[in-house]
């Protein structure tokens, strides 16, 4: 389940309903990213309606061969966040472990620096639009 | 006619978010040159790494025809998560 | 916060305590092991009161210390626990999303087979203890 | 006096979980040889790879010296999670 969101979301409820009658996966991973108070007023978050939740789709279908998922959900807030609010949640179900995580990983890595989001921060020093780090790029290019 | 749409930091830099070409551009570069020509900032910024267009929601290269109708958006580099 | 328990547990209750006013850390990683059907009838999970907490807190600290976590937080089941049931979850938050994957990662390979737990499997065919499998013992190595 | 747990499937092989020995043995490896005195299986059992003892809840060797009123836990390869 992909969704795109401009209301906060509750992560725990959001973990517990994947988790529902799910007693063949013993592997559940998940990550949360919550939006972090020395960004200052907080974030905007724009994406492109309809293309970004296909992109992100398509890489969760990647995500599901290459790693064997039993089940994927990513939900992702757009528009103003405020500090504290969950920004990201993204769900992996698998038999084993190590699939789960890495998933996780692979598609947290996506996110960061390949899905059709754009990010404002609302500093103390007035507004910057923020792009992919070093590292974000780096980590996204151990899957290629 | 092709509609224009523009994301993140190239909308502040064009001061506008979607406009509509007409006649049509035949492809993606001549949409370029055709909404830059009095605005060297956004050739600049268009011309920045990580940039990158779509057409009709999928991505595409400067020499991608264009059609009737078609939808192109430029993309800076993305950020989400 | 270590915690055992021979009480089902609410997976997503503790996602939100234990994100509550983390607006400092950035990214919060989980882990959830559920009882799997094809187990049979069940589980039952043994620990050494005291030792047990005790072994879970050492390598916790190890793990906050290498990893440069925030907090984490650690809930097993002990005793019977049906097909379904949670099992395990693992939380970690750190500033970044590569440590706060890594330290779950770490935590869970340890608890799969350095922690002190025994289980038995109510399988079709009776019961038998379960030992690490030649993958859990892969997996913990890689952090020595 | 000594207090000797076994866990997992120790217990299963020997029939018990818990016991006291007395006069207390000086050492770990003569704790052992104490409990197992009369039981084979248990012998064995405590010889398989990943089996581990604690004295007073600290991961002990053969050579580990016990004291009076020391509790001893023998506990097979570990699975939890």
């Amino acid at each position: 389940m992909i969704r795109l969101t401009d209301q906060s979301f509750d992560p725990g409820g959001e973990l517990n309903d994947f988790c529902r009658g799910r007693s063949q996966a013993g592997a559940v991973a998940s990550f949360l990213g919550i939006a972090r108070r020395d960004g200052g007023e907080g974030l905007e978050l724009e994406a492109y309606p309809g293309f970004t939740e296909s992109e992100i789709a398509r890489i969760a279908e990647s995500a599901s061969e290459r790693f064997s998922l039993q089940d994927v959900s990513i939900i992702h807030r757009v528009g103003r966040i405020t500090p504290g609010e969950p920004i990201v949640l993204v769900l992996t179900a698998s038999a084993h472990r190590r699939e789960a995580f890495e998933a996780c990983d692979y598609l947290m890595d996506y996110l960061k620096s390949r899905a059709p989001f754009w990010k404002k921060e609302h500093g103390p020093d007035g507004e910057h639009w923020i792009e992919p780090t070093a590292r974000d790029l780096g980590d996204v290019a151990r899957w290629d | 006619m092709v509609r224009v749409l523009l994301f993140g930091k190239l909308r502040d830099v064009a001061g506008w978010r979607e406009k509509t070409c007409t006649p049509d551009p035949a492809t993606l570069s001549a949409l370029k040159a055709l909404i830059c020509a009095d605005d060297p900032a956004l050739s600049r910024a268009l011309a920045a790494p990580g940039v990158q267009a779509a057409v009709d929601r999928v991505l595409a290269r400067d020499d991608s025809p264009l059609n009737e109708g078609s939808e192109v958006a430029f993309m800076p580099a993305m950020s989400g998560g």
